[in-house]
């Protein structure tokens, strides 16, 4: 009945700690500088390229996780911004623009000025309405590629070679992959500056009481605009590397589907956490490498999985650690139940 | 005799058919608490919403310091000036007082946008914050998380979070609505001691405490002002007994029948 | 080589699975037939599932390449995802062996030595559709497809042999459900007759939704072979009577390969063959003949390439061979379908409408 | 031209109508149980299997009907108990996700049983033929009329459900405030579980009564449940008339949209170029007019609450 | 053991936080009886776990003789037990017609049941708001509604917790005189409420609540007797 009592009720995301130590992320970034070599010596160079996709698609994820963890935006539309990066790259290229510092810029402003204009009309809307009309808007860019001759239609739009960068090719796996490590590290850091930041505090707590923030002086459209837009550029950077690791683009990019399984991975991971959509990434895609090789109802596990991460741990994998300190910290001290049980509405 | 701070002017707010601000004249002058007050829907939130910038007027003109602000947008209110606190208790209820005050601090300072500095080593929001925090009696629960504390606390709270804006017009919408009589008394000699730095328009359907704190009263009915004064001449006014205030008399047979 | 893998990626989840399950089951039916061998050494046939997503049809193609090393690929459905996952396949100069998708692109300018289609190139069914339409004096024919590239380019096929008045051309919203409206405006046409492309649950609904607005009986339907196949019908019904396919394979084929594979097929899936399972088990049976031929040295590729260009393998539609882009040259056939005696509804064989066709692309190929 | 435009109208009411019986459905759940559910399409597929599968038993369609209906509430009553009960207390994402995770299942499933061919439900053989509504002019088919005859009394039936009687109060009290609807003695939980077993027999109707229009196949619900969705969006979450209000525009303006489309752009452009884009417009419209109601009321047409 | 509502060393909480330490209340039929407290004593709390909202941890609470902890709040609400909640809590989507007529029952048995029509004499305008949307209402109106509604389940028991909390002075002049009259039909009350000196002349039994405990309860001449009990429990 009290209002602020509802929100104490919610599954707690993290708010305004909860980034990682430097000793933390030197670690992460030593174990994915080794990770190839080690699995060339392996003679698994196939693991290679799905390390490339695993960082991007955490990039991507992570993307999202600036918009729907941080901010508060429930976009069903990512993946407009991640095909509008893959298909700035890919027209580029048969334009015979191929150089890298200018595709790649070029097509992660393409995706945020995407992300600007669907931002504007969007963000004025709440709740279920956000969530339907980015969702909206990326079935407009799915049917205008599917439509269009231009952009290959259905087919896509291949990509004949790896975007050029001077006195390196990408052409080789293990090249690509330090590209990619390379340009998804300082987003990471880009990112990692964002949320640490007054803009990043402002942003959750925006997340938090909208009117309040508004009401003490905060611009809070432009603020989530602002968000918004980053992070669709940042999906779009993602969508550029994407388009270089498999070689072209297709319209399946942009379908609901593919946000869908976005906002899977950062809600297996955790939203609102910083190592979130990097976790989330991670674990849903070794989990389809080797379930889906093993059987072709790979869709049924994955559900009965997602259903099983909703009920048991609702904010994903980074959250248990807290739970479980918590509950360490006060061992069944009272004999009530949880506050989210007995208020069952 | 101090200057105007603040001029309302002919102000319209219509809901669909009915029009919640009708053609409302006001003026507030620097240094005052003025308590406005009025029946239920009288429209006195609606007016409030009109003068911090959340809702936009059908027609008339809001002036502040001789400054038209009708059209300017929440932020740049606050930063100009004037706050208000809610009527409804609206605050950030899984975050700690500290965290809260500290982000009043913030939009003051500006510097939202600045993307790369971290937060952890600004020591500036963490005076500001304890500022307020002593200011409002909070300061021994800095730590604690808001959505726990009491409504006592909660409203404290809510008055602080608009004090560490540090404007120059508090808009108080029932600041003592659903406090107990101590934390009544507590709230009424804040607001007083608030006088000496701020312009306050005070919402309030306690009437002692109206008639209390307030230099000047404004009543308003179905959106219109009918009745600007003193608090006595107020009291006494024939129209403002019969729309808002009740005649005594009646109440005491009634009950005692 | 005294073993070998054959990569079969393809659609078993998500709307197109029946396809794909189709030409799996044909394929591993006849690997069974084959005594669990192809060409007589051991064949390992790893199977996944593309989920119709050219993103995830990738990476199986990546594991194929790099890690499962397969000798040969096959099982694709859609040209999409053919032209997704070519050219790593001949990047790493592995084998494909296409079961059912059969791009232009791979039959014109862009043809490869590693590239075999053993089913047909998009536009051949149109094609047989556009004479056999053509033949039978139709004047004024309406058709419908939808909004994409492939659509348009299906249309262009049909008119390549079709020369008569085109009474409308209907382009609809790609998976669209009722189809109402552009019937009428079907109607309002006056077409003599009507040619569709709608794959999938598209072709399903607007069958239905055609035949009982009542036009079926006024204003002939004509389809590709795989809209008017076993699935369709068991889908749309009774309604389904009366609708014209073309095709390069019927069931009522006369050869004892084809006798042998539709019992069997029945017996084992308890499904009628379509197209898609003849294509899957024809795929197995030409790898058999070509590893055969070259005496299951596949390492050595430029003689097996040979040998697939050239073998003569057997196969449920009779005979046909490879045209200098790696498509087959063979017969088109028309079928109706038909109410048999027990009340349900098959296709059933017509007749001829090509002979030894070769497709459009062919020339463009400089392989 | 007039009667071609006459038929499209109908269509139009038609096609809207049978997006209203999935709109009502998902706007009764989410409005009353605050509860977004996109598994709402995979009842709809699950109706219309069963439905095919009583069919093939009993060779008849009004008692296939029946029985999907009553066996897709039934299943509809259990989930609700066993699963969207405690999604109820969820954010709106775990909801996002954990009914995206049961169309996953459902979906998988149903191959697991039926096949991934898709079935067939004939249809009665009374209303196989065309109606004559003017005299050699305009022909409408029968079924489709009994789509809309239902539609219309389904639309009736739910207002006057939810406006007029006791539990149609109950249910919008408990919408607005489940809490507060118990202290007043409603019984909420045997309340929810009636209306999600109402909504989930909405869409046994829907994929009973389409099952003989449009194929029964694996997915048949996704590709209902977006248009589903852009209805009650537009017409306002959690309201029956916004539902069918929706319903009805997203319905006319789909299918007139596309017929009139090209015809308008080619008396602007040329007509190459309009035959290009008219069909893209055309599948872009109902979202480009979801994109514009939000635009000027973000709130839907007709908001339900407050 | 003749008490309309006995709360018996009551203990419940939020979470890890408790609020309620055995706590203690009787209230009797017929009677109108209040619970006086500072803020955030529980006396909310008090009524949650009453109407089963938050599970009783220990303790006893019975309804006309019978266990009510444990049951679910809608069995509580039909027993007869009606709340005009803190906050008022009207149902915006339903008219003020509907808000009134949804919750209709006779749950006490009265010979002469509150209805529709003996709602509007005691609230006119209500009548006049009849076909309103119940956010349409002022403060004061949505409060007259309030209490309407919770009369027109005919209860055993009325209770309001801070029903005057926002009101204007004349309405909440009228929310007195309307108790006075409901306590005088015989209707029993259980009031929360911050101005003592109406609640004096409304009440017969009072109790205080402190930190979760009920330190004193008597009537009104034991509470006139000492006046240190409202400087102490009160801070007045
Ligand atoms: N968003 C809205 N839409 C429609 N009507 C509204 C809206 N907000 C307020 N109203 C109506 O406008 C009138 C004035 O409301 P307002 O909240 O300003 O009254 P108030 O004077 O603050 O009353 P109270 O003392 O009860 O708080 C009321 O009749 C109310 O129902
Ligand atoms: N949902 C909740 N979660 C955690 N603590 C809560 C919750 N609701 C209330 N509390 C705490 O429980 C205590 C008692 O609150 P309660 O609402 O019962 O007080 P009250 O006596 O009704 O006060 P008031 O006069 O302000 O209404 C307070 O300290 C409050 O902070
Ligand atoms: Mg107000
Ligand atoms: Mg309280």
């Amino acid at each position: 009945m009290n209002p602020t009592s509802a929100h104490l009720r919610t599954p707690e995301t993290p708010l305004l700690a909860g980034l990682p130590g430097p000793w933390t992320a030197i670690a992460v970034v030593l174990a994915l500088a080794i990770y190839p070599l080690i699995m060339s010596s392996l003679g698994e160079p196939f693991y290679i390229s799905i390390g490339s996709r695993v960082l991007i698609l955490a990039l991507a994820a992570s993307a999202l996780n600036l918009a729907l963890g941080y901010g508060g935006m429930i976009s069903l539309g990512h993946a407009a911004f991640l095909g509008a990066g893959g298909y700035g790259v890919a027209i580029l290229a048969k334009y015979g623009v191929v150089a890298a510092w200018v595709a790649i810029p070029a097509a992660v402003g393409l995706a945020a000025f995407a992300a600007l204009v669907i931002g504007v009309i969007s963000l004025r809307t709440r709740g279920v309405y956000f969530i339907m009309i980015t969702l909206a808007f990326a079935q407009l860019f799915y049917y205008l590629a599917v439509s269009l001759p231009e952009f290959g239609g259905d087919d896509g739009l291949p990509l004949s070679a790896r975007s050029e960068i001077p006195g390196l090719s990408l052409e080789s796996d293990l090249a690509f992959y330090y590209f990619v490590l390379f340009t998804a590290g300082l987003a990471f850091v880009l990112l990692y500056r964002l949320v640490a930041s007054r803009f990043g505090r402002a942003l959750v707590a925006i997340r938090e009481n909208e009117r309040r923030m508004a009401a003490i002086g905060y611009p809070v459209f432009r603020l989530k605009l602002m968000a918004f837009v980053l992070s669709g550029g940042l999906a779009g950077l993602a969508g550029a590397l994407l388009a270089n690791l498999s070689m072209g683009v297709t319209p399946h990019t942009l379908t609901w589907h593919q946000s869908g399984l976005l906002m899977v991975m950062v809600i297996i991971g955790g939203s609102g956490y910083f190592w979130g959509g990097i976790t989330g990434a991670a674990i849903f895609l070794l989990l389809e490498e080797t379930i889906s090789t093993h059987t072709e109802h790979w869709n049924l596990i994955l559900g009965a999985l997602l259903l099983f991460i909703v009920l048991v741990a609702p904010n994903g994998v980074m959250s248990l650690r807290e739970r479980i300190l918590a509950a360490r910290r006060a061992p069944a001290a009272v004999p009530g139940k949880s506050a989210g049980e007995e208020n069952a509405r | 005799m101090s200057h105007t701070i603040l001029q309302v002017q002919e102000l319209v707010k219509r809901f669909g058919g009915l029009v919640a601000t009708d053609h409302c004249n006001l003026e507030i002058r620097t240094g005052e608490i003025h308590a406005l007050i009025g029946p239920n829907g009288a429209g006195k939130t609606t007016l409030l919403a009109q003068l911090c910038g959340e809702l936009a007027p059908d027609s008339g003109r809001i002036l502040f310091e001789g400054r038209d602000i009708t059209r300017l947008p929440i932020h740049k209110r606050v930063s100009a000036g004037i706050v208000r606190s809610f009527q409804i208790t609206t605050l950030l209820p899984r975050l700690t007082v500290r965290e809260n005050l500290a982000l009043a601090v913030q939009a003051r300072t500006g510097h939202s946008f600045d993307f790369l500095g971290t937060v952890a080593d600004e020591s500036d929001l963490d005076e500001g914050a304890e500022d307020a925090a002593r200011r409002v009696g909070l300061i021994d629960v800095m730590e604690q998380i808001v959505g726990t504390l009491s409504h006592g606390k909660q409203r404290a709270l809510e008055l602080g979070m608009a004090l560490a804006c540090k404007p120059r017009l508090l808009l108080l919408d029932e600041p003592m609505a659903g406090t107990d009589p101590e934390e009544s008394k507590r709230m009424g000699e804040l607001i007083h001691s608030l006088r000496e730095d701020h312009t306050l328009i005070l919402v309030e359907h306690d009437m002692d405490a109206v008639f209390r704190l307030a230099d000047r009263v404004s009543v308003l009915v179905a959106g219109a002002v009918i009745a600007s004064g003193t608090p006595e001449q107020i009291r006494n006014d024939p129209q403002v007994i019969s729309a808002y205030l009740g005649d005594d008399e009646s109440a005491e047979t009634e009950a005692v029948q | 080589a005294d073993s070998m893998k054959v990569g079969m990626m393809t659609t078993l989840s998500g709307p197109g699975a029946g396809l794909g399950i189709d030409i799996r089951d044909g394929f591993e039916l006849a690997v069974k037939h084959l005594g669990g061998k192809l060409g007589g050494i051991t064949t390992e046939v790893i199977v996944a599932d593309d989920a119709q997503n050219p993103e995830t049809a990738k990476q199986i193609t990546e594991r194929f390449i790099k890690r499962d090393q397969v000798d040969i690929a096959t099982g694709v459905v859609f040209s999409n995802i053919m032209l997704a996952v070519g050219p790593a396949f001949f990047a790493a100069e592995t084998f494909y062996i296409s079961a059912n998708a059969g791009p232009s692109q791979y039959a014109g300018a862009e043809c490869n030595p590693y590239f075999f289609n053993v089913a047909w190139q998009n536009d051949n069914l149109h094609e047989a559709m556009g004479k056999h339409v053509q033949d039978k004096g139709f004047k004024k024919v309406a058709m419908v497809a939808p909004n994409y590239p492939a659509g348009k380019d299906a249309l262009t096929g049909f008119k390549r042999f079709y020369k008569g008045e085109v009474a409308d051309e209907v382009y609809t919203k790609l998976g669209q459900l009722d189809y109402a409206a552009e019937i009428a405006q079907i109607r309002a046409s006056g077409a003599d007759a009507l040619y569709i492309f709608l794959p999938g649950g598209m072709g399903i609904n607007f069958i239905k939704q055609y035949s009982q607005s009542g036009m079926l009986k006024k204003t002939p339907l004509f389809a590709p072979g795989f809209s008017g196949d076993e699935d369709v019908v068991k889908a749309v019904g009774p309604a389904m009577e009366g609708v014209f396919n073309t095709s390069h394979w019927y069931r009522e084929m006369d050869n004892p390969v084809n006798q042998r594979f539709v019992a069997d097929f029945q017996k084992d899936t308890g499904r009628l063959p379509t197209l898609y399972a003849s294509q899957g088990y024809d795929a197995a049976l030409l790898i058999d003949a070509a590893v055969k031929s070259v005496g299951g040295k596949i390492e050595d590729k430029a003689a097996f390439r040979k040998a697939l260009e050239t073998v003569k393998a057997s196969s449920t539609r009779g005979e046909y061979h490879f045209g200098n882009n790696h498509y087959p040259v063979q017969n088109y056939y028309l079928r109706e379908v038909v109410k048999n005696a027990d009340g349900s509804v098959s296709n059933k064989y017509v007749g001829k409408v090509m002979d030894k066709h070769t497709d459009a692309y062919a020339k463009e190929c400089k392989m | 031209m007039l009667y071609l435009i006459l038929e499209q109208a109908l269509n139009g009411l038609q096609y809207g109508l049978m997006l209203f019986l999935l709109a009502a459905g998902l706007t009764l759940v989410f409005g009353i149980m605050d509860l977004i559910n996109l598994a709402h399409g995979s009842l709809y597929m699950i109706g219309a299997f069963l439905a095919a599968a009583f069919y093939q038993a009993f060779q008849s369609f009004f008692p296939a009907l029946l029985l999907a209906i009553i066996a897709t509430a039934l299943i509809g009553a259990i989930l609700e108990r066993v699963l969207y009960r405690r999604l109820q207390r969820m954010s709106h994402l775990s909801q996002v996700l954990a009914t995206f995770a049961l169309i996953l299942i459902a979906n998988e499933t149903i191959k697991i049983i039926f096949g991934a061919q898709p079935l067939m439900i004939g249809m009665p053989e009374s209303l196989s033929g065309p109606l004559e509504l003017v005299a050699d002019e305009l022909y409408y088919p029968a079924y489709r009329m009994l789509i809309i005859v239902v539609g219309l009394i389904v639309a009736l039936g739910l207002y006057l459900l939810v406006n007029r009687t006791r539990i149609g109060m109950w249910m919008r009290a408990g919408a607005s405030n489940p809490e507060m609807a118990a202290v007043m003695g409603v019984r909420i939980k045997p309340l929810f579980t009636f209306v999600f077993a109402l909504g989930a027999a909405l869409c046994a109707l829907a994929g009973a009564l389409l099952g003989p229009l449009l194929a029964v196949s694996v997915g048949m619900g996704e590709s209902i449940l977006i248009p589903a969705f852009e209805v009650i969006v537009i017409g306002g979450i959690g309201s029956m008339r916004g539902a069918l209000v929706g319903s009805l525009l997203v319905g006319m303006i789909d299918t007139l949209g596309r017929l009139l489309l090209t015809f308008g752009l080619k008396l602007v452009v040329d007509s190459a170029t309009a035959a290009t884009l008219g069909p893209t417009l055309a599948s872009m419209m109902v979202s480009l007019l979801m994109v514009c109601v939000l635009f000027f009321r973000p709130q839907g047409l007709f908001p339900a609450r407050g | 053991m003749s008490s309309l509502l006995s709360i018996e060393n009551l203990e419940t909480g939020y979470g890890a936080s408790q609020v309620l330490f055995g706590m203690n209340l009787e209230v009797q039929p017929g009677e109108a009886a209040t619970l006086l407290g500072r803020n955030g004593m529980g006396k909310t709390t008090t009524l949650r776990a009453v109407f089963g909202q938050l599970p009783a941890w220990s303790g006893e609470i019975r309804f006309l003789g019978e266990r009510i902890d444990g049951q679910p709040t809608e069995r509580i609400a039909q027993m007869g037990l009606a709340l005009v909640p803190e906050g008022r809590q009207i149902f915006p989507n339903l008219t003020v017609k509907e808000n009134l007529l949804a919750f209709a029952a006779n749950r006490s048995g009265r010979a002469d049941p509150w209805t529709l029509e003996s709602i509007h004499a005691l609230f006119p305008r209500l009548a006049e708001r009849a076909q309103n949307m119940g956010n349409q209402l002022s403060g004061g109106e949505q409060q007259m509604l309030a209490i309407g509604r919770a009369l027109m389940t005919n209860p055993h028991l009325l209770i309001l917790d801070e029903a005057t909390e926002g009101i204007s002075p004349l309405i909440r002049r009228e929310i007195w005189q309307v108790l006075g009259r409901l306590k005088r039909s015989g209707q029993a009350i259980l009031v929360i409420d911050k101005y003592l000196n109406e609640l004096m002349r409304v009440a017969d039994h009072h109790a205080f609540i402190e930190k979760g405990r009920s330190p004193w309860s008597g009537d009104n001449d034991a509470l006139a007797a000492e006046p240190e009990l409202w400087e102490r429990y009160l801070g007045v």
